[in-house]
């Protein structure tokens, strides 16, 4: 792989950009693979490149339907944030946080990982005790997280507005200032990139229409719209689609699959310099290094795989970014969109060993999959390598819905983005 | 912005009037307390999430007020039918089904590939 | 010592709002009794009788009389409203057949809403279709109003009532005269 | 030569253009003064001024001039104000109409547009290839966000975001049709017309000023025997005439979603110089359509050849527009390079109008005898089978270098303005966000709708449909109805090119434009699928071609003809990009309209709102509710207030306001049965008269919410519920009685409105309440605790309720809503003689507290059982089924060691720890710690002398005496575990 730097780029600049070879491959696939992952978006992308690179295994496939990085990965807020509440969530965002904070320089691919602080509007009084709760986990734990003034978080956050007469003043603020955000595609784009270099099969245009099982039901490959592939092991990180990947082995998961809507405004001279959360209004708005506002709005009530969504979401989002930043009401948005999440009953992810021998699953991650992207595809390459789950992802597994431990981030933050 | 036709005012309204209130015909077991924590975490948690027909609830919550079901394409987000609460799973007439899967294979192939033309 | 009556001045939660345009007039509508009533339709003959107006089956329909409107919310809900010499509960109670009725006469406000504006004032927040042909006078109907949940009742071509929960009047009222205002441009 | 006020521009050519001399505007570009004509644009308005220069581009700060005349732009964004607050930066110059007074700005160039240092970046460009910033700027690690990001966002953005809050208003109007038809040209007025005439409510909707879409330039096609134009207005005029008839101009169908639901913005004063005050600026229109006929028209293709950006350069249909609408020349010795017979009519229009045409260059080596003879006739120089592959000119173009076709030798030809087409591609944009699926129409080398997703018809452009006589016949045929209409035209759309011209083509490192915003060029393309981008979405987004503000309307399909050359495959396997609404950007402000304000969210007061404010109240948000949070005197801080308040309750007696409790009546002979089923507790034993206190589960055994219930009557109860939790307590009642418990004979009513609730609690509640009650003897003996009587208090018909929240003597006294204030003020009046006084949430709470009663949602979080919270005994035994009585018995439900709550005392009194400080067993453990739970309540109890606090504790009751420890940011508090009952531990005060 030829490294990327400014001398590479100065030495292709001579000569018109001629120079730089494919970034990954596409290769037809093998008949077999040790390990095949189902979907290529940012966690099964970045497994495939952990297993190849942590546990030496690189006979693995990774397939996906459409094109790497099409799904969720390419299509959300790169919101990045590790300040979460229960100790489960905590191990695997900050084992991720902390694997952002040098993936630039691990998979030589500016990811722009940007730590501009994501910051948490408090408006009442409830907010205020339920944001102490996780500043006061994050510290015991060793996450940054910190409690704002509202004159605090005006100086962090210029556009602000913390007038006393708004409808939800705001009372304070929690702000992680390691929290930021990330480039999406770069960073499909860098797992790819380093993956196939180590000899990862990426086969795109590939939809797997089957999961074969043998007679002991163990797994043995995946039917696919190129034909049968076969695998020892199977890693579904399917996103949205996981309930049909799942169901294809005759397990069921707990999940509904919704519409996360987002979009984005003309680019503008920069004027918002972090993250902005808010529960109580329901928005969250970051500005992209392009210069566009990029806003997060809520999720359909309904289950769909459509990727469009209704007109009254965008509108209830803007309203409230509308609230918290009036002078925003003259901008004008470009571009919406939306993705299929997959959201559990407690809104925390799932990744674990399933009923099928052989048969790994990591889904769930409903909207703030892409935070996770590093540490969930590192620990999904631990749980696929060894067949069972590292200590920072061990709470998460299916038998929490039978057993009742759930991991309820929901209950605790009424949204967990 | 869905449409939806609520069999009890027997009109389509927006959906604005409506709360989506999960996958239909899931009974509640008759012996609740005695089943196993496996039947609950099914009974309770596990769900279909069907990529094409399901088959779900919806609530007139601003408007009847009633509780009624319907029978929905998640790719295409068209409504094949609802129906009152209480009746059985109603049979999707053969030429919704051929129609609804046929939708969804057309704009599967757009999903998948992000506009990809025939 | 403590004056026994001193309780009963009514205040209304939209005393003093007057609003709208050349196309719209907005008033708060007097206090009225109100019941939810619940029953089956088994009962209704009953109740119909009881109440002194048909209880109407029809869905988004409503019937009149002597004062009184029975608004058709749901297949066994129907809002009545006297806003004549009251007495619901008790003729609703002298029925003598299965029912619910619950006296929600202070839990809602109305506004009236008339003038040839009338119904693109609604819809500045309504998504009803409110032409003559969908929503001809009579009609009625929940839905909502921008953020709140109302009771709409058509009552002339160019007439409405807008029933909504007290602490959402205001809101009401001031979605209603913004809508006032546009609908007459 | 402009500047002074009757100067209309040199450019305007005598006799052209609709527009009436008379009627002027006068408007500042970059700080000087030009004159324009009521109904130019900005862009026209320039061009008449000679002005071509008006902005720079995004990435490498190119100057830039007008491409278009329409939405499409992508150059031509300006920044236009009114005044400081009215300022909108983005707009394109081609849309927004001149008005008076009106002050534009260019964009995206320092500190000047003829001179921007920015533009040092175009010399750099081989450097900035694209993608290039995923390949550096990664070393030394630190850089990036000291460094290298802060400096690239300065460098990025167009325009700049307004600095004062909109004092603008905007407005909603939902709206039905039968038939909404998304463009007022040819194709669209003829099915309106045809709609119309069946009855049928029609909305038909035109992004332009006046009707007519391509009728603006095209002033050769005649509509029975009319000028087109003229035809159209005429239309239009009969169209509005007509009752069931909506005609919206400057209005943008932005959005089609599901189910015939689409989003209009309409324009309403952007265009006047002195709007009036209610005149909203935009309205938002939220259309329900039975039937959409798409009637969207094309767009004109730029030619992609080296340096094709400079100003001057432009679509030959935008000059024909400027020319037959605007009455504008773009130039005064124009050329023309072009694929398609498009640029020819544009060349007749300028040459016939005075304008000298250099020469038409064509890369067909056979256009149509007909252009060709009559470009002879009009003494125009055509060089078919030849290109231009270069021009130049700093600030505007000059000159054109032009090859024949495979040869070599060049000439230089002089122009001052050259217009350009490479053919038409039909906006099938909303086609697309319907779900409708396209199809490659190869010998067009165009995309067509093909199946329809939706109730919903493309005519005339935008399916492709060329001949005029057939785009009448079948817009007409989408209209449902039957109008007689002829048409003749000269105009033909199909044809045409796609992709790099020649001279752009793989070998050659010119730049090329396709996606100008974005400086997106040929060469772009074909690098990102050299570097392994061969989806067209990894090719978009490698390149951000297509997501400029203009979304792709050039340069998608362009892009996509390169992509498919390089690929070597066949355009359709390669694909589209998506197309996501809006069509066009939509103002923030238009989409909320009256959402601001007090209309942003119903802010619920209670009826004795105001008389609470008149004492002095503090507010706190509760949900939608505005709660009194305390009552503070002359010279008290909240503190202060709260210690008084806490003492007076206990010691005399105090007054709240507990309206905003939620209230449900459950009403029929199987009530009992019902609330068995829904509460946890029993209450087949509780008499009429009665209350009890009740707790609520879901099906998976965490408290959901809590409240008391009084039996009216056999048949009747008062349920009453937490403020928050009230519509979702019903919605989950509803849910049970309709879909699980259907036979049960019972009705649910919310009643939280209907009644005003005034507590009165303390040693004096009684003595102050007992003068005002008629109709029930509430004398400890006759109404104990927990009792509830239907009677008069002040004379108005009431529910009263012996409960209590604090721990002391207690009522809640309902009255029928409108009474609440004549109540309150009696009740007070002798409350406040007596020593009483008034107190609000925060006291509540306090008192709560000290006696150990929680708040759900506070003390619990949706993971707290029954058990959990100390209420086990609240968890009927006996009965067989309720909601949650299996999910309750899993395993981890029932495992030890699970939180618990219990109290906490600091070992220093004085300390009151923090709502949501963590509890450890080792305070000295490294992190991450183990935490043992939180605080979930604390306060200082003037009544205890000292700090009080709840905390979900792991193995808490367990742990009662043992010391614990809550590490703070800058200290550890060490804290014994104790039961939750702070304060009179017996109990008695209640039964006082």
């Amino acid at each position: 792989m030829r490294k990327y730097s400014v001398f590479a780029i100065a030495r292709e600049a001579m000569r018109a950009h001629k120079g730089w070879e494919a970034q990954w491959t596409s290769p037809e696939p093998r008949s077999s693979y040790d390990v095949v992952i189902v979907g290529a978006g940012g966690h099964g992308l970045g497994a495939a490149y952990y297993l190849a690179k942590e546990h030496g295994i690189t006979n693995v496939a990774v397939i996906e339907k459409g094109w790497l990085g099409g799904g969720n990965t390419g299509r959300n807020t790169t919101i990045i944030r590790s300040n979460y509440l229960y100790e489960e969530s905590m191990d695997i965002y900050e084992h991720s946080l902390k694997l952002w904070e040098g993936l630039s320089q691990e998979l030589n691919y500016n990811v722009m990982y940007s730590p501009r602080g994501v910051m948490m509007l408090s408006h009442n009084v409830h907010d205020q005790q339920s944001f102490k709760r996780h500043i006061n986990a994050n510290r015991l734990y060793g996450i940054d997280n910190e409690w704002l003034t509202p004159v605090e978080a005006k100086a962090y956050c210029p556009p602000l507005d913390i007038s006393k007469t708004a409808r939800y003043p705001i009372n304070g603020a929690a702000l992680q200032r390691r929290g930021g955000t990330a480039r999406h595609d770069a960073v499909a784009w860098g797992y790819a990139r380093a993956a196939s270099d180590r000899g990862v099969h990426i086969i795109q245009n590939c939809e797997v229409t089957g999961i074969r099982r043998g007679p002991n039901g163990e797994v043995q490959g995946v039917e696919t719209t190129r034909g049968f592939i076969g695998a020892k092991k199977v890693g579904v990180s399917a996103a949205g689609h996981s309930s049909v990947v799942m169901e294809m082995a005759g397990v069921r998961v707990p999940l509904h699959s919704n519409p996360l809507q987002a979009l984005v405004s003309e680019p503008l001279k920069p004027i918002f310099p972090c993250v902005v959360m808010s529960n109580t209004v329901h928005a969250y708005i970051s500005q992209s290094d392009k210069g566009e506002l990029v806003i997060g709005a809520g999720t359909d009530q309904y289950n769909s795989y459509s990727q469009t969504g209704g007109l009254q979401i965008i509108t209830h989002t803007l309203d409230a970014i509308c609230e918290l930043f009036p002078i925003f009401r003259r901008v004008k948005m470009m571009r919406q969109w939306g993705g299929i999440t997959d959201n559990t009953p407690d809104r925390s992810p799932i990744q674990g060993v399933t009923p099928v021998p052989g048969l790994f699953v990591n889904c769930g991650w409903g909207t703030g999959g892409f935070k996770a992207t590093p540490g969930s595809a590192n620990l999904f390459a631990h749980l696929i390598a060894k067949g069972e789950p590292h200590r920072l992802a061990a709470g998460l597994n299916l038998d929490r819905f039978r057993t009742g431990r759930l991991i309820d981030e929901a209950a605790a933050a009424a949204v967990a983005h | 912005m869905l449409l939806i036709h609520c069999p009890y005012c027997e009109e389509a309204r927006s959906e604005l009037e409506f709360r989506w209130a999960g996958e239909a015909h899931i009974a509640r077991p008759e012996n609740i307390a005695a089943i196993t924590d496996e039947e609950f975490a099914e009974y309770f948690f596990l769900r279909n999430n069907e990529k094409g027909l399901t088959y779900e609830r919806w609530r007139h919550i601003h408007g009847c007020g009633r509780f009624f079901n319907a029978a929905r394409d998640t790719v295409s987000d068209r409504f094949v039918m609802t129906y009152k609460a209480g009746l059985p799973k109603q049979p999707v007439p053969p030429a919704e089904k051929v129609s609804a899967i046929a939708e969804e294979k057309t704009v599967e192939t757009w999903e998948a590939t992000e506009g990809d033309a025939r | 010592m403590a004056k026994l009556g001193a309780g009963s001045i009514r205040t209304l939660p939209l005393a003093g709002f007057h609003g709208g345009s050349s196309a719209v007039r907005l008033e708060a509508a007097p206090p009225a009794e109100r019941i939810s009533l619940r029953a089956g339709a088994e009962d209704m003959a009953a109740l119909s009788q009881a109440l002194g107006l048909d209880l109407p089956v029809k869905p988004k329909t409503s019937a009149a009389a002597k004062g009184r409107t029975a608004l058709w919310l749901g297949p066994d809900e129907w809002l009545v409203i006297d806003e004549g010499k009251g007495g619901l509960m008790q003729a609703a109670a002298s029925s003598g057949v299965l029912h619910s009725a619950v006296d929600v006469s202070h839990r809602n406000a109305a506004i009236l809403v008339s003038g040839p504006g009338a119904s693109r004032a609604i819809n500045a927040g309504c998504s009803q279709d409110l032409s003559l042909k969908v929503f001809p006078v009579g009609a009625c109907s929940r839905t909502v109003l921008a953020k709140v949940e109302i009771v709409l009742l058509r009552t002339a071509e160019d007439a409405f009532r807008v029933e909504v929960w007290r602490s959402f009047s205001d809101y009401a009222f001031g979605l209603l005269a913004e809508g006032a205002q546009d609908a007459a441009l | 030569m402009s500047g002074s006020s009757n100067n209309l521009g040199a450019f305007r050519i005598k006799g052209a253009g609709r527009h009436t001399p008379a009627r002027t505007a006068r408007f500042t570009f970059d700080g000087k003064t030009y004159t324009a004509m009521e109904g130019d644009t900005v862009a026209s308005a320039l061009l008449a001024h000679g002005v071509h220069l008006v902005g720079r581009s995004f990435k490498y700060h190119r100057p830039r001039g007008i491409l278009s005349a329409g939405a499409e732009e992508p150059n031509a964004l300006i920044d236009v104000s009114r005044d400081a607050a009215r300022r909108q930066p983005n707009v394109r110059a081609t849309v927004q109409e001149v008005f008076d007074g009106a002050k534009i700005s260019s964009q995206n160039r320092w500190p000047s547009l003829k001179f921007d240092v920015g533009a040092f970046n175009d010399l750099l460009s081989p450097f900035f290839a694209a993608g290039f910033y995923y390949k550096t700027f990664m070393w030394p690690k630190e850089a990036w966000t000291r460094v290298y990001e802060p400096f690239i966002r300065r460098a990025a953005g167009l325009g700049v975001a307004p600095k004062e809050e909109d004092p603008d208003h905007y407005a909603n109007r939902y709206a039905h049709c039968d038939v909404l038809i998304a463009g007022a040209g040819v194709a669209g007025l003829t099915a309106a017309l045809s709609a119309a005439a069946t009855g049928a409510s029609v909305i038909l909707v035109d992004e332009q000023a006046e009707v007519g879409g391509a009728l603006h330039f095209d002033a050769s096609t005649k509509i029975d025997g009319r000028n087109g134009y003229d035809w159209a207005q005429a239309a239009a005029a009969k169209l509005k005439a007509m009752p069931n008839v909506t005609v919206l101009t400057r209005t943008t169908v932005f959005g089609y979603y599901n189910h015939g639901f689409l989003g209009l913005a309409e324009r309403v004063t952007d265009h006047l110089a002195r709007p009036g005050k209610s005149l909203p600026r935009e309205r938002l229109w939220q259309v329900r359509a039975k039937r959409v006929v798409l009637a969207t028209g094309s767009i004109e293709r730029h030619m992609v050849f080296s340096n094709n950006d400079r100003p001057g350069i432009m679509l030959a249909s935008a000059a024909r527009t400027f020319l037959n609408h605007h009455g504008v020349a773009v130039g005064r010795n124009v050329g023309v390079y072009t694929a398609h017979d498009s640029a020819y009519e544009a060349a007749f229009d300028l040459k016939r109008a005075g304008v000298s045409i250099a020469a038409i260059v064509d890369c067909r080596a056979e256009p149509g005898e007909a252009v060709l003879a009559e470009a002879r006739s009009l003494g125009i120089d055509v060089l078919t089978g030849h290109s231009v592959t270069d021009t130049f000119g700093r600030l505007r173009i000059s000159s054109m270098t032009v090859v024949r076709n495979g040869g070599s030798n060049a000439r230089k030809i002089k122009v001052d303005a050259l217009i350009v087409s490479a053919g038409w591609t039909p906006s099938v944009h909303l086609f697309s966000q319907s779900r409708g699926k396209l199809r490659f129409d190869e010998k067009g080398q165009r995309f067509l709708p093909d199946i329809y997703a939706q109730d919903c018809v493309s005519v005339g452009g935008c399916n492709g449909t060329d001949d005029l006589a057939e785009l009448i016949d079948e817009a007409i045929a989408a209209g449902g109805g039957s109008v007689a209409l002829a048409g003749e035209n000269r105009f033909d759309w199909t044809g045409g090119m796609i992709g790099a011209a020649e001279g752009a083509g793989p070998d050659t490192v010119v730049k090329a434009f396709i996606d100008f915003q974005h400086d997106v060029t040929a060469k772009d393309i074909r690098l990102a699928v050299r570097e392994g981008m061969h989806s067209i979405e990894h090719i978009k987004r490698f390149t951000t071609n297509g997501m400029a503000s203009d979304q792709g309307k050039l340069s998608n399909m362009h892009g996509l003809a390169i992509a498919a050359e390089v690929l070597d495959r066949p355009i359709p396997q390669v694909g589209l990009t998506t197309f996501r609404a809006p069509y066009t950007p939509v103002t923030y402000g238009t989409l909320i309209n009256h959402s601001r304000g007090d209309l942003f969210d119903p802010a619920r007061k209670t009826p004795m709102h105001a008389l609470e404010a008149a004492e002095g109240a503090e507010f706190e948000d509760v949900g939608n509710w505005k709660r009194a949070w305390y009552f503070p005197r002359r010279g008290e801080d909240m503190h202060a207030a709260v210690n008084r308040e806490c003492r007076t309750v206990r010691e005399v007696a105090g007054v709240f306001d507990a309206s905003t409790l939620g209230k449900i009546e459950v009403v029929g002979p199987d009530a009992a049965q019902f609330l068995n089923l829904i509460y946890t507790n029993a209450w087949d034993t509780l008499k009429p008269g009665k209350c009890r206190y009740g707790i609520m589960t879901r099906e998976d055994g965490f408290i959901y919410d809590d409240g008391v219930v009084g039996r009216l009557a056999e048949d009747r109860f008062h349920v009453t519920t937490t403020t928050g939790g009230a519509p979702r307590v019903l919605h989950h009642m509803e849910d049970y009685l309709q879909t699980e418990f259907p036979h049960l004979k019972v009705w649910l009513t919310s009643t939280t409105e209907q009644w005003a609730v005034i507590a009165v609690q303390g040693p004096k509640a009684r003595e102050i309440v007992q003068p005002f009650v008629e109709g029930v003897d509430i004398s400890n003996e006759a109404f104990p605790h927990m009792s509830v009587a239907e009677c008069t208090v002040t004379g108005v018909p009431a529910r009263l309720f012996r409960v209590s929240f604090t721990g002391e003597l207690g009522f809640e006294i309902n009255v029928p809503a409108d009474y609440g204030p004549a109540v309150w003020k009696a009740i007070w009046e002798r409350a406040e003689a007596m020593g009483a006084c008034l107190y609000g949430t925060e006291t509540m709470h306090v008192l709560r507290a000290e006696k150990g009663y929680i708040i759900v949602g506070q003390d619990t979080d949706g993971t707290v059982t029954p058990d959990d919270a100390g209420l086990g005994w609240a968890v009927s035994k006996k009965k067989t089924d309720f909601v949650g009585i299996r999910g309750l018995k899993r395993p981890d439900l029932v495992r030890d060691g699970r939180k618990q709550l219990v109290g906490l005392l600091t070992n220093k009194p004085s300390d009151v720890l923090e709502e949501g400080a963590q509890i450890v067993a080792d305070p000295n453990q490294p992190k991450p710690m183990t935490m043992l739970g939180h605080v979930t309540s604390a306060y200082w109890s003037e009544n205890c002398g000292r700090s009080i606090a709840i905390a979900l504790v792991a193995g808490g009751r367990a742990r009662i005496g043992q010391t614990l420890y809550v590490p703070m940011k800058d200290r550890t508090i060490a804290v014994e575990v104790t039961d939750m009952v702070f304060f009179d531990k017996e109990g008695g005060r209640i039964n006082g």
